[in-house]
């Protein structure tokens, strides 16, 4: 098929119809969460575009994005999104390898230089010039740079390459960096999750594709259609939070009934993400339906922010040895005023007698 | 100035209440001081006197303002310096810079501005004039901040200061002097004696050199009222006790006390605890007078420094427990009586009880005031109010307090052991042309006596 | 690090330190003062009691003096029992302290804390105004009180915000209730927020004194 | 080895002591949009996807949205399943993938729902089609 056509075009030469066409339009329209007449103008749109031409790049992953990406929705509408996009460069998943992977990476970015799309995910290691993360000879960081500099547009996908996530943890010892942090010139878009709803990651490009932009972000990057409510206030158990009923442990009572996982840890409250809405594997269920608190894995540093099982209202300190020397030094100096101050009395005493 | 006391500032004897004429000329600053001087040596004082118990007591305060609506002062003129705890304000910060666990900061910071004579000798009014340390505002504090007991203490800064009251530092330090703050010298006393002994063919035993009992007697009664002295002989003698009066020690009021002299204070009472001591007494019996008995029967041992070697009971302790263990029999008075609670006898001194049983056996008909007991509103003459000539005015303002409160009781007699309260409402009494007057109840025990 | 971060790891450490260091200071600073012995023989003999019974009986005032206390009372009784139902009855509230301490007990319904909260913050705001207004508080009052109040307040009012959504993101609106719990800590110890520790001390004094003598305390 | 039955696991269902503010606010929600396009014939649509469910709401929906007198199946990137529920002019409409699971789903209310009606562009096709077979028939 040939890279010209638009993306109606294509389908329709895959032979699938309007109707099938319409149907995958109000499925994403649905996770967009656009109102259900932008449907029909989706479809209006897209069947016109153009197919862009996507580079996925790869540094400190685990690939568990790439797992997630290539569950979203069903094989067939997946298909059907890659169908529309021309994937011109993604290691995990390309036939070519070694130069010729490098080479048709180069000809897609000259072919489409200023118009093409750049996925990321893994954070990039700067430290050391960046030498812990090489491909080719090229380090990740020369690599995103220079690639960032005829992208259309970025997408950030996972909280590493969104907010450096866990090679970034503490103690970071390659200096891992979120993709935002080199690339500062071009608009970033930061789908974040460890790894982000599947769901998420084509609703961006569906976005971006659709609008020929990319969607409306918060003040982290992400954009507010997924991340725009917490956990929390869209979860199906906050009921059993305001009532203040809450599982003690995981296997109690309130465990099995499905209440509110708060005590146990849970990150809802301060996490932003799509889960209770849009839910994993074709919408069968998410971490808390499954019985288990949020980790908040789409908020940055996660990783170190405490126990996954310490609840939110909790401290995330530690060093009881500063309280016991503040203590010791608190009752020392108190001691020791009342101490002065009987020598003040006694003194004055002995003024008076004499 | 203390050599001419007695003709500079001569004797007020005729007047309702005992106390030294209206001087023409004020003299309420004692000393030739400096201001530097007077506030160093304020100060001082009261931080020396500090121990855990006041400073617990003045870190404690929330300033809630409620201990105003306990105090007369504040009820009757809605005037706010005169709240109870505010009347502390210099001794606190005194405190805070001087011996509070913060001190070194509030010093370092100057977070407490020092104080000044200026602001002390304002104060004057509010710790003197204004607070019969009736401790109706202890009673009310939510925290149980003992703020009387605070005022006593900054009282004795103030008199350091030289900065008392002149009436109030006349007569302590003539009490200091003459043995007597009222002129009740020992050869005046000897004398009344003789005249009371022969007038009423009453036996009064002057200096035996051993007696079970000491009798103690207020200058009050002594100069005001001498009938106690007799009605106490009275009962004394119907009980064929072993008494005496000595003329070494008879003084119970405790002028050192109420001015704030903590040597005169300890000066005065040594006299008694003297006199008991060398008569071998095992109880001492304290007139009916308000402050003394916190000073003898709650201060005394510790101004000794060990547990006293006698009892120490108010007059109308000793009339309950004699009357009720039936050694002691009276008449029947039927009458509808009200009962005045001495503010340091009931309220501070726990003795509430005992009138009430003493009246219970005259059998009168008892119509207590609201509140009463341990409640009770004060006459306002105590802590020497009622020698102060400027506060008469104020003392007539919280005064009607009482007078309401005896009228809504609908009683037909007026009955308090308390010689200074009485010449408080004699006074008052005058004041107003009031139709109540107020009686003794000891001197309502010994007029119904049954031999 | 964000905000809430910072408001539940550092801040949180070095604020529960001050508190620690500073009550410790002043109680010390306090209560090793010179205590003098009362020789006087007493009436009564159980001065333990009487302290005992100061401490329970002085949290109401005494018949004679209700009338004229009624309303300073009952606002104060409303918002430090609001106070005390809201840190102590808000599940994440007792997660906290079982985290810091060790004990834990179940909670209460969010709407009843919510609305002991607009509660306790009406009850507040009656005090203060009545601060404000009343001349003989007017009087009394210095910086302690004002800030005292300020640093009582801020977390209901932080507290509510943050359990409304209102005015920020949640994460935020939470780090700035901690933060103001956190300043509530600082200032305890140096402040009159400690009369919830001296009212004890200083009503059991007056108890044991009054109560020896036999008066009422 | 225990059996699956001896497993802790409490199944939710939808049974009558549930908490039913969820399913509540949805109906209340079909109710307004249905008075609206009696009087005003305005259709609506409610994206069930983006309301917090919890196990067994659905069930409860289902039950009080249950099938009525028209039911249809379109075959199109796996089956979507419409059928009218027994309140009238409230349709249930389930588009799943070809491995049977739901990708959206959609409470619609309207006269007819839009996957029904063919688009323009497949008349086209059909009309193409039919041109191409009257051509093999030799028409």
């Amino acid at each position: 098929m040939s890279k010209d056509d638009s993306i109606g075009e294509s389908l329709r030469k895959q032979g699938i119809s309007r109707r099938a066409f319409m149907k995958f339009c109000a499925a994403t329209a649905s996770l967009l969460a656009l109102p259900p007449g932008m449907a029909a103008v989706m479809a209006e749109t897209l069947s016109r575009a153009r197919r862009p031409s996507v580079i996925y790049l790869s540094y400190q992953e685990c690939t568990g994005c790439g797992e997630s990406l290539t569950r979203s929705f069903s094989p067939t509408l997946e298909n059907l999104m890659f169908n529309v996009m021309s994937l011109d460069y993604y290691e995990t998943l390309q036939a070519a390898a070694g130069t010729a992977a490098e080479a048709a990476r180069k000809t897609a970015m000259k072919e489409n230089w200023g118009k093409y799309l750049l996925v990321v995910d893994g954070a990039v290691p700067v430290g050391h010039d960046g030498a812990y993360c090489t491909i080719a000879g090229e380090s990740a960081v020369d690599i995103l740079t220079e690639a960032a500099k005829g992208a259309a547009a970025v997408v950030s996908v996972g909280t590493c390459a969104a907010f450096g996530g866990i090679p970034h943890a503490n103690p970071d010892p390659t200096g891992a960096v979120a993709v935002s942090r080199i690339v500062k010139d071009k608009p970033v878009v930061n789908v974040s999750g460890c790894p982000p709803v599947p769901e998420v990651i084509t609703g961006v490009l569906a976005h971006y594709l659709t609008f020929g932009s990319i969607p409306e972000l918060d003040h982290l990057g992400r954009p507010k259609v997924f991340f725009g409510e917490t956990i929390h206030d869209r979860c199906y158990r906050r009921p059993f939070y305001d009532e203040g009923k809450f599982a003690k442990t995981f296997d109690d009572e309130g465990a099995r009934n499905g209440w509110c996982l708060f005590e146990l840890g849970c990150k809802g409250p301060v996490t932003y993400n799509a889960c209770p809405t849009v839910k994993w594997n074709q919408g069968t269920s998410y971490p808390i339906q499954s019985g288990h608190g949020c980790l908040g894995c789409s908020e940055p540093d996660f990783w170190d922010k405490g126990s996954f099982y310490q609840a939110l209202s909790t401290g995330t300190w530690s060093g009881g040895a500063v309280l016991g020397a503040a203590a010791v030094a608190g009752a020392a100096i108190g001691v020791g005023a009342a101490i002065v101050s009987r020598r003040r009395h006694a003194h004055s005493e002995k003024e008076k007698q004499s | 100035m203390s050599s001419d006391i007695n003709t500079i500032h001569p004797l007020e004897t005729e007047g309702a209440r005992l106390s030294i004429k209206k001087p023409a000329l004020r003299y309420d600053r004692q000393g030739d001081m400096s201001d530097g001087q007077r506030v160093e040596a304020a100060m001082r004082t009261f931080v020396r006197e500090f121990g855990a118990t006041s400073a617990i007591y003045l870190e404690s305060c929330i300033h809630c303002g409620m201990c105003a609506e306990a105090c007369h002062y504040y009820v009757q003129t809605n005037d706010p310096r005169y709240t109870p705890v505010r009347k502390l304000e210099p001794f606190k910060q005194a405190y805070k810079r001087e011996a509070g666990p913060f001190a070194f900061f509030y010093r370092l910071f100057n977070l407490k501005p020092r104080v000044t004579a200026d602001e002390l000798q304002k104060w004057q009014e509010l710790i003197y004039d204004s607070c019969t340390m009736c401790g109706r505002c202890t009673l009310i504090c939510p925290m149980g901040i003992d703020i009387a007991r605070l005022v006593g203490q900054a009282r004795h800064g103030m008199f350091q200061a030289g900065l008392v009251p002149h009436e109030l530092w006349a007569v302590a330090e003539r009490a200091e002097r003459e043995g007597s703050p009222l002129g009740a010298t020992p050869k005046v006393f000897k004398d009344r004696i003789d005249w009371l002994s022969d007038e009423n063919a009453v036996e009064i035993p002057v200096d035996r050199d051993v007696a079970d009992i000491l009798v103690t007697m207020s200058s009050i009664e002594i100069m005001k009222y001498p009938q106690a002295i007799v009605a106490t002989a009275r009962v004394l003698n119907a009980l064929g006790e072993k008494w005496t009066i000595r003329l070494d020690g008879y003084e119970a009021t405790n002028f050192g006390m109420l001015s704030g002299n903590s040597q005169w204070q300890k000066d005065l009472s040594m006299k008694m605890i003297n006199a008991a001591v060398r008569c071998k007494a095992k109880l001492l019996i304290l007139p009916e007078c308000g402050h003394a008995y916190g000073a003898m029967r709650w201060d005394g041992a510790n101004v000794y420094g060990k547990p006293l070697p006698f009892e120490v009971l108010h007059i109308s302790e000793f009339l309950a427990r004699n009357l009720g263990n039936g050694r002691l029999k009276v008449r029947n008075v039927p009458k509808s009586v009200t009962f005045h609670d001495p503010c340091q006898i009931a309220r501070r001194g726990g003795a509430t009880q005992a009138p009430r049983q003493v009246l219970g056996k005259l059998g009168v008909d008892l119509h207590e005031m609201t509140p009463s007991g341990d409640g009770n509103w004060c006459c306002g003459g105590g802590g020497g109010v009622v020698t102060i000539h400027r506060a008469d005015e104020l003392r007539y303002k919280v005064f009607q307090i009482k007078m309401k409160q005896v009228d809504d009781s609908g009683a037909e007699m007026l009955v308090m052991s308390c010689s200074n309260c009485r010449q408080t409402f004699d006074d008052g009494q005058a004041h107003f042309k009031w139709d109540k007057t107020a009686h003794s109840l000891l001197e309502l025990v010994a007029d119904n006596l049954v031999q | 690090m964000n905000l809430l971060d910072f408001a539940r790891g550092a801040v949180m450490k070095w604020s529960i330190a001050i508190f620690l260091f500073g009550m410790l200071w002043r109680l010390f600073g306090m209560l090793l003062l010179r205590r003098t012995h009362d020789y006087s023989e007493p009436r009564v003999h159980a001065a333990g009691l009487g302290a005992l019974r100061s401490i329970i009986r002085r949290s109401w005032p005494r018949r004679e003096f209700q009338a004229r206390t009624a309303y300073g009372v009952t606002v104060s009784y409303v918002f430090h029992i609001g106070l005390a139902i809201i840190v102590f009855g808000f599940v994440p509230h007792i997660l906290f302290i079982r985290n810091l301490v060790g004990v834990g007990w179940s909670g209460l319904p969010g709407g009843i804390i919510y609305f002991c909260a607009v509660i306790t913050l009406v009850a507040l705001v009656m005090a203060i105004v009545r601060r404000l207004t009343h001349p003989v508080l007017k009087l009394l009052s210095n910086f302690d009180d004002y800030f005292s109040w300020f640093v009582t307040a801020a977390p209901v009012v932080t507290g509510l915000l943050a359990a409304g959504h209102y005015g920020g993101r949640y994460e935020d609106l939470l780090a700035v209730h901690i933060l103001s719990f956190e300043l509530l800590l600082i200032w305890f110890p140096f402040g009159k927020l400690m009369h919830s520790v001296l009212l004890f001390l200083a009503r059991g004094q007056t108890g044991a004194v009054y109560g020896r003598r036999g008066a009422s305390t | 080895m225990s059996a699956l039955g001896d497993f802790p696991i409490k199944v939710v269902s939808a049974d009558p002591a549930r908490n039913f503010s969820r399913v509540l606010a949805i109906v209340n929600e079909v109710e307004s949009m249905l008075a609206r396009l009696a009087d005003a014939g305005i259709c609506g649509s409610i994206d069930l996807r983006s309301l917090p469910m919890a196990p067994g709401d659905r069930d409860v929906l289902r039950r009080i949205f249950a099938e009525g007198e028209v039911s249809a199946v379109v075959r199109a990137l796996g089956q979507t399943q419409v059928y009218e529920s027994v309140v009238r002019g409230v349709w249930w409409v389930a588009h799943q993938n070809e491995d049977g699971k739901v990708a959206a789903e959609f409470i619609e209310i309207t006269h007819m729902p839009d996957i029904l009606r063919t688009p323009p562009d497949d008349v086209a096709d059909g009309l193409e089609m039919l041109h191409a077979q009257l051509e093999a028939l030799g028409g």
